[in-house]
């Protein structure tokens, strides 16, 4: 097998004067996905966040397709071919959803073909196409969020809990969006706390606790296991 | 049955020709609680802030306990009795959060216009709020700065706040999304106490059918902002409205 | 129950009132000049009154597009403004006084290639300044209003000081260019030859301004970069660049404007610049933060307004640009073609 | 005790907690501390400016309400003061009347701008006072024949607070410790009694029950409103609360002075400087209003021999001597806001309480 | 050793003002001295203090001049608004202050107390001199000032000088202070007085800078066969005024204009050590340092009421030659110059040429303190 995409080497962020990762250890393999579970505040977010540049990484390293990313700017790694969905949406409200989406098509006008694609996983954007995106329904900024790092094609997606706020639907056709994603070759490292879509669509699973990698290996061993989710979760998956 | 608490009467909205809530009428009573489903877009979070009066409606009329309060700000409503806990989290970031909770205790007290004790003095309100802070499991973080919690923390909080109003009407909107597995249940828990208590009147925004199948006494759902089904869960589960415009295909068929 | 039906949210037909909404604002300055023929009876005043309150308006537009540019796109309100068209005045008048056999000249040739090296020059400067304010002095404190009135301001007085220290406290005269003095008369109406230049700079601006904003995706970034900095960093534009763009823009803006006024007013001090802001404040708040069009039109709307008033009732002068600008809140609170959300 | 006298906020820092104290030590000392005319003005200054910036942190940092139309509050009271003592006579009558009508003014206006405009959103509820500010001034300047227009007014106060009032002759000999007891001194005292009075009333309310729901509304007055709080009221109260409190800072300087003008009470730099002063001592908390006052009084007052003796060791080099100029006092001046605002982020208060 | 305190707005917008008032002033006191700086073997010293030209600080630096510096007459200020609120602490502290180069009437006027002098012009001489300058048979004149105390006295006085010469004023147009678009002015104007016979004038009262003369000029009142006149003006506004040519008025100084050799001296030494001539406000200044000299010689000592004694009545001679304090209300009774504006390419500024000097005694100023 190749070098992963995405390899991260011990490494530790501090947010003001709080250690939150200390020594994350992670790898996303080419052409998988790659989830990223664990309870809420153990650092799954800042983990991305690390990557992409927002938070900067205190030490260890941070490789990108074989490159030291560690100490780039965020644009330059956006533009090295990393689309981002953050948790928060990052939704620009002001603006509407087509501006929102030619903004993120970076590297020129938007591909109409692909466009199309993105309007059948998601109806609702070709509806609202003109209307101001912070009017938009909270699952339909959900969506959008999604829609807009996949307007370009990237080596690596970093999405953060797409499917909260989604309808069971929606849920099923951004799964097989995300499908159709890995099959054009792409890799994705998803963060998610809906276990159903976790198992549906994880390759490898990677569960956090208390901004560390506590436990790494194929998603197929973790949902089979649940004496496994209830050590490493505190609580069976299989009860959701 | 009695008359219902809360009550909507053709309630509709517009967004310039978008007709985002069309004609909802529809009645909800004391101690039961109501699950509202739909399509994302389908109009329930409007639905919830024609409620609530965060935006005004374009026609109908809500009623609370048979009195018209459609004309009223949101702040009566909430005095009145509806209480509201929002999808998107909306706290107030750079207080802690204990001071977020103890504010909404001071505002059901009556000693916003105090001017001249020291908010401080005021023991009995830091302890209630304390106590809904071990409710929700949020005591650890009390002195913490709310900007610096977790989503996941700040959706607790989101909820304790409600729970310290404490209203007749609870509307929760998507309580759990984002919540982790051990932590969504806590919340939940927390819902069903109330229901429990059989005099709250409790509306539900959910996208997760377990949540929905164990805890509503009744699903309605809205379909591009009008009624489309309203029932008991198993029956409107099963119809097609849900099943074809809402639930799609089942996860594994992808 | 019902029958499932089709996703598609309902939509209905849109009343009349609604569609012309947007168009409203432009309707606002015809609506003005017909009612200001009915006031005047006189109808050679009214023309003057008129076309020189348009020609003004054109003048206070050059002056307040930099401004609502760097408020309405990047949200940071620059009180500091008003040292930029000082500093444009100074730099295009020593220009001017340099060129003296040019602008002395009686040919309109040579006295406009006079007033483009100028203009170069003063946003050239100004360009310059802007850079450097923006990197020491806005640049930690985007995001926070409070801190960029203090700020800036901050910034105002010591540049007003350096053009002291530059130029020393007098008062400076300039004539205009030989063949850009004096009146155009026509049916009974004066109109100044240097307004006409006005119109024609300020048309100038106006589309160049549409055409990047439109064009381009420069407004786009900015303005989600004001709302979402990490976000758009993390689509792979580098923000910092686009931002000191704007602000050298913006600056520059306003240097043009200076040179304009400055020439308009005959006499340039340190502070001339500061004493236009509140005018310039009132137009780009009125015109909607952000937008160009509103800009242009609140500031013709100022222009024509306060000529009306200040013939027909001078007292109410004082106060009519106020009036306006409370009225057309309470009629739009945003303003008139609001782009960004004021907080 | 010291604690309800403080309303429970506490300075939490040493430091802050020393300059508090030597600040209140040298204003109530002022006099004997630092006798000359000069420097005793100078500590009425700085008492008038503290309770006019902790009024405006009332509404600033803690109602997150910006206003341009503060200096009209001072102003209405500065006014209220000048004018009753100019038609009732020099009397304390005539004083306390004018200081109450002008409170009572000062919150009414208030009241009709906030119901007016307190709806529309904070940046125009900037721009609107701004506007309704200059119109007062103005006005103030078109009134001539009430107001002395730009001129302003002279006025004469009570016997008793003038230098040509003198006690004490029989028990001390007219002098305490070398410093004469005369009228002066009394309107020194008056002054500082009045503001000291006055800043622990505002520090009791931003501490109180309704301070805190004010926080809460600077914060997110969407969530305010859905707690059950009303927020226009309570916007409407604090900016009522606020211009009261400006206007008895203003009755204070007008008696301090004996003069009022619009330069003196109206003007935009006026404004700005209150702006400062807020942002340099912290916003949001009042003790800022304290430290920022101080500091900025004291810089206005003496930066220029400050300069004037730099500029004497530089005499000689290029440029150097021309830029350190007294004269160009103002250059510096700006140079502090910027660095203040940068280095403070937080206020000097912020800092010392170790704020981000 | 003598004290005095200059105490005067040096910085703000007067700053250019407030340095030639302060020059004239140390070249009046060496004139006066002959150099030595010293009356009776008695060292002058000048405490130099900056109001900022706010109101408020003047009045504390004026108290500090007098209580803790100890001076013993205070000069300045600059603006009168500054002034104004500078005059009670001159009588608390019963001390002179010599007003210069505040010119509302009010200082001398119903603001004044026994301590206050003012060297400088007062509004009426303006108003007086100018009436005088543009009257004549068969003119008509309209007036363009600022709307505020200021612009309305001056052209009340204007209008009471001009009494019984014939000339009246046909329209009085009144616009605020921070006007900066002058067609309504203009248009209001040329309407009133386009149906009028006879010589027509406009008349411009205007202080401080957006002075209006040229934009008026520029929509061509000679249309209307109006033309426009002014008082006279400082030497870098008289830069815009080639455009005036012929233009009539009455002003205040133009350092060619006096004939004497305090103004031969001045002339000649301002030009040596600045590279200019001296400016308004240089000889203003030059005034009040030779009144200072004049008065401490003449009283014999700084005590105050000696002091005012002596002044009450006092001549002396300044760079516009005579000047008197007149007893009843302390104002320096002093030459104005009717004017006529030349152009001479070969000089920066336009030339305001002498028509005739309106001596002390053709200027029948009213006392106005009672
Ligand atoms: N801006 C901040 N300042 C201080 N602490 C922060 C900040 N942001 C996050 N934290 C802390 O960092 C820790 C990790 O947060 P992070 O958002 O990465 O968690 P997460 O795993 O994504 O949780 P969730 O599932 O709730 O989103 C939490 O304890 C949180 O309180
Ligand atoms: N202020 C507004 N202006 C214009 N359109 C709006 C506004 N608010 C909501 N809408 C539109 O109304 C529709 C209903 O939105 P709403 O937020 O109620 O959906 P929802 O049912 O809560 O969806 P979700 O499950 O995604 O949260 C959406 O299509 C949205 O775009
Ligand atoms: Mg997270
Ligand atoms: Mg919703």
């Amino acid at each position: 097998m190749s070098d992963p995409i995405l390899r991260l080497e011990g490494v530790y962020t501090n947010i003001a004067q709080y250690h939150i990762l200390q020594g994350v250890d992670l790898e996303v393999p080419r052409g998988q996905v790659t989830m990223l579970l664990g309870r809420n505040g153990v650092g799954k977010t800042t983990t991305l966040r690390t990557v992409i540049g927002h938070w900067r990484a205190r030490q260890g390293r941070i490789l990108f397709d074989g490159e030291d990313i560690t100490a780039l700017p965020t644009p330059a790694i956006a533009r090295s071919g990393v689309g981002f969905v953050p948790e928060d949406m990052g939704i620009f409200s002001d603006l509407t959803v087509e501006e929102n989406m030619v903004l993120a098509a970076a590297s020129g006008p938007i591909d109409s073909a692909r466009l199309e694609w993105i309007f059948t996983a998601f109806p609702p954007l070709k509806t609202f196409w003109k209307s101001e995106a912070g009017n938009l329904s909270g699952g339909q900024k959900q969506m959008l969020s999604i829609a807009r790092a996949m307007v370009e094609e990237r080596k690596l997606y970093l999405i953060d809990e797409p499917t909260k706020g989604l309808a069971p639907a929606i849920v099923s056709t951004m799964a097989r969006a995300l499908k159709e994603l890995k099959a054009q070759g792409a890799s994705i490292l998803l963060v998610e706390q809906n276990f159903a879509v976790a198992r549906a669509l994880g390759d490898t699973a990677n569960v956090m606790d208390d901004g560390r990698v506590i436990w790494s290996g194929a998603m197929a061993e973790l949902s089979g296991d649940a004496g496994l989710q209830e050590r490493l979760m505190g609580l069976s998956l299989e009860a959701h | 049955m009695t008359d219902p608490i809360l009550e909507t009467q053709d309630l509709t909205v517009r967004f310039g020709g978008h007709v985002a809530v069309d004609a909802v009428s529809c009645g909800f009573q004391a101690g039961e609680l109501t699950a509202i489903v739909g399509p994302n877009g389908a109009g329930k979070t409007t639905y919830f802030n024609l409620i609530s009066g965060q935006i005004p409606a374009t026609a109908g009329k809500v009623f609370l306990r048979g009195r018209d309060i459609s004309g009223q700000s949101v702040s009566l409503r909430t005095r009145a009795g509806i209480g509201r806990a929002f999808q998107l989290t909306n706290l107030f970031p750079d207080l802690t959060v204990l001071e977020n909770v103890r504010l909404v205790v001071q505002s059901r007290s009556g000693q916003g216009f105090n001017l001249w004790s020291m908010a401080s003095g005021h023991a009995e309100m830091v302890e209630a709020a304390e106590a809904i802070l071990v409710r929700v499991r949020l005591l650890e973080q009390r002195h913490q700065v709310v900007s610096e919690l977790s989503h996941g923390n700040q959706r607790k909080l989101e909820v304790a706040l409600l729970i310290a109003l404490d209203p007749a009407v609870y509307m929760f909107d998507e309580p759990t999304a984002g919540m982790s597995v051990d932590e969504a249940p806590v919340v939940l828990d927390l819902i069903a106490e109330l229901k429990a208590q059989r005099d709250r009147t409790i509306l539900l925004v959910e996208h997760k059918m377990d949540v929905i199948r164990t805890l509503a006494d009744r699903i309605i759902v809205l379909h591009n902002g009008a009624l489309a089904a309203d029932g008991a869960p198993a029956e409107v589960m099963a119809s097609d409205v849900v099943q074809e415009a809402y639930m799609g295909k089942e996860l594994e068929d992808v | 129950m019902t029958a499932a039906p089709k996703h598609a949210p309902k939509m209905a037909e849109l009343s009349l009132a609604d569609r012309l909404g947007p168009w409203m604002p432009v309707l606002l300055v015809p609506a003005l000049v017909l009612l200001g023929a009915l006031a005047i009876p006189e109808t050679s005043s009214w023309l003057t009154l008129t076309v020189s309150g348009l020609a003004m308006g054109m003048m206070i537009f050059i002056m307040a597009s930099g401004l609502t540019l760097v408020f309405g796109l990047m949200d940071v309100i620059n009180f500091g403004h008003g040292a930029f068209v000082s500093i444009g005045a100074f730099v295009g008048v020593t220009v001017l006084l340099l060129l003296g056999q040019m602008t002395g000249a009686p040919s309109l040739g040579l006295n406009l290639v006079a007033l483009m090296l100028a203009v170069i020059g003063a946003m050239a400067a100004t360009g310059l300044v802007g850079w450097a304010f923006e990197k020491v002095i806005v640049m930690p404190v985007y995001g926070h209003h409070l801190k960029q009135i203090l700020v800036t301001m901050g910034g105002l007085i010591v540049v007003e000081q350096l053009i002291i220290v530059l130029w020393g406290p007098e008062e400076i005269y300039i004539a205009r260019p030989e063949s850009l003095k004096g009146a155009i008369t026509f049916a009974g109406a004066a109109l100044e030859k240097y307004r006409l230049v006005a119109v024609v700079v300020g048309l100038v601006v106006f589309v160049a301004m549409r055409f990047v904003l439109r064009r381009t995706k420069v407004g786009l970034i900015v303005r989600a970069g004001v709302q979402n900095g990490e976000m758009v960093q993390a689509l792979g534009y580098r923000l910092r660049r686009v931002f000191v763009g704007v602000f050298i823009a913006g600056s520059a803006l306003a240097g043009l404007g200076g040179v304009m006024w400055g020439l308009y007013q005959e006499v340039i001090t340190a502070h001339m610049g500061n004493d236009a802001m509140i005018l310039i404040f009132i137009v780009v708040i009125i015109g909607g933060l952000g937008s160009v069009e509103g800009c242009f039109i609140g500031a013709l709307l100022v222009g024509l307004l306060q000529n009306y008033v200040a013939y027909l009732e001078p007292k109410a002068a004082l106060i009519s640009n106020i009036a306006l600008m409370v009225a057309i809140l309470m009629w739009r609170p945003m303003g008139m073609i609001p782009v960004v959300k004021a907080k | 005790m010291f604690r309800s006298i403080l309303s429970g906020d506490m300075p939490r820092s040493t430091v802050l907690a020393v300059l508090l104290a030597l600040i209140l030590v040298g204003l109530a000392l002022a006099p004997f501390l630092f006798p000359g005319v000069r420097t005793v003005d100078t500590a009425a200054r700085i008492c008038v400016f503290i309770v006019l910036v902790a009024s405006y942190d009332l509404l600033l940092g803690y109602g997150g309400i910006v206003s341009f139309a503060h200096t009209m509050f001072f102003g209405i009271g500065a006014y209220g003061v000048a004018l009753s003592l100019t038609h009732l006579g020099r009397g304390f009558g005539a004083i306390f009347l004018g200081a109450g009508a002008g409170a009572v003014v000062a919150a009414a206006l208030a009241l009709l701008i906030g119901l007016f405009s307190l709806r529309v959103r904070a940046i125009f509820f900037a721009m609107i006072t701004l506007a309704v500010a200059s119109a007062v001034a103005v006005l103030v300047s078109q009134l001539s024949g009430l107001t002395g227009g730009e001129d302003g007014l002279t006025f004469k106060l009570p016997r008793e607070l003038g230098p040509a009032f003198k006690f004490g002759k029989e028990a001390l000999g007219g002098e305490l410790f070398g410093v004469k007891l005369n009228g002066k001194l009394l309107a020194y005292y008056f002054v500082f009694a009045g503001a000291l009075v006055l800043f622990l009333m505002l520090l009791r309310v931003v501490n109180s029950p309704f301070g805190r729901v004010l926080l809460a509304i600077r914060e997110n007055d969407f969530r305010a409103e859905a707690i059950g709080y009303r927020v226009v009221y309570y916007r409407v109260a604090a900016t009522c609360l606020s211009a009261a409190a400006a206007a008895l800072a203003g009755s204070l300087y007008a008696i301090w002075l004996r003069y009022v003008g619009p330069e003196t009470t109206l003007s935009m730099e006026l404004m700005i400087d209150i702006l400062l002063m807020v942002v340099i001592g912290g916003m949001g908390t009042m003790y800022g209003a304290v430290i920022g006052a101080t500091l900025f009084v004291l810089a206005q007052n003496y930066l220029q021999t400050l300069m004037g003796a730099a500029s004497g060791l530089v005499e000689g080099l290029p440029v150097l001597p021309e830029l350190l100029s007294a004269d160009r006092w103002l250059l510096w001046l700006g140079v502090l806001f910027i660095l203040s605002v940068y280095f403070f982020p937080t206020g000097i208060v912020g800092r010392l309480r170790g704020g981000k | 050793e003598i004290k005095i305190a200059h105490v005067y707005g040096k910085t703000g917008p007067y700053e250019a003002y407030a340095k030639q008032s302060h020059d004239g002033l140390m070249m009046g006191l060496e004139y006066a001295t002959g150099g030595t700086m010293e009356i009776d073997g008695e060292k002058i010293v000048v405490i130099e203090k900056d109001t900022q030209l706010k109101p408020e600080n003047g009045r504390a630096l004026l108290e500090e001049a007098y209580g803790d510096d100890e001076v013993d007459l205070a000069v300045g200020p600059v603006s009168s608004g500054v002034a104004l609120a500078m005059l009670p602490v001159a009588e608390e502290y019963e001390k002179i202050l010599l007003v210069e180069p505040a010119v509302a009437d009010s200082i001398t006027g119903k603001n004044w107390n026994r301590y206050i002098f003012r060297t400088g012009r007062n509004s009426s001489q303006d108003a007086v001199s100018n009436a005088i300058a543009l009257a004549g048979p068969n003119v008509h004149i309209a007036t363009l000032a600022q709307d505020y105390a200021f612009g309305r006295d001056g052209v009340a006085a204007f209008k009471d000088a001009l009494e019984g010469t014939g000339t009246d004023v046909a329209h009085e147009e009144y616009v605020p202070t921070d006007t900066t678009d002058f067609t309504a002015a203009a248009e209001r104007i040329f309407n009133a007085m386009k149906d009028l016979d006879g010589e027509k004038k406009l008349f411009v009262i205007w202080a401080g800078g957006g002075n209006p003369m040229s934009k008026v000029n520029a929509m061509d009142p000679g249309r209307f066969g109006i033309k426009i006149a002014s008082g006279g003006n400082i030497l870098a506004a008289l830069k815009g005024w080639k455009e005036f040519e012929g233009m009539e008025g009455a002003t205040y100084y133009y350092y060619d204009l006096p004939q004497n050799p305090v103004n031969d001296w001045l002339v000649k030494e301002h030009q040596a050590r600045f590279g200019t001539p001296p400016d308004f406000f240089t000889a203003g200044g030059m005034a009040a340092g030779l009144a200072v000299v004049e008065a401490i010689k003449k009283a014999g000592g700084t005590d105050t009421e000696a002091l005012i004694a002596a002044m009450e009545g006092m001549e002396w001679e300044t760079p516009k030659g005579k000047m008197v304090f007149r007893a009843e209300d302390h104002q320096a009774m002093q030459s104005m110059y009717h004017f006529k504006i030349k152009v001479d390419p070969n000089v920066e500024w336009a030339i305001p040429e002498l028509v005739r000097e309106l001596s002390i005694e053709d200027l029948p100023i009213p006392v106005r303190n009672k």
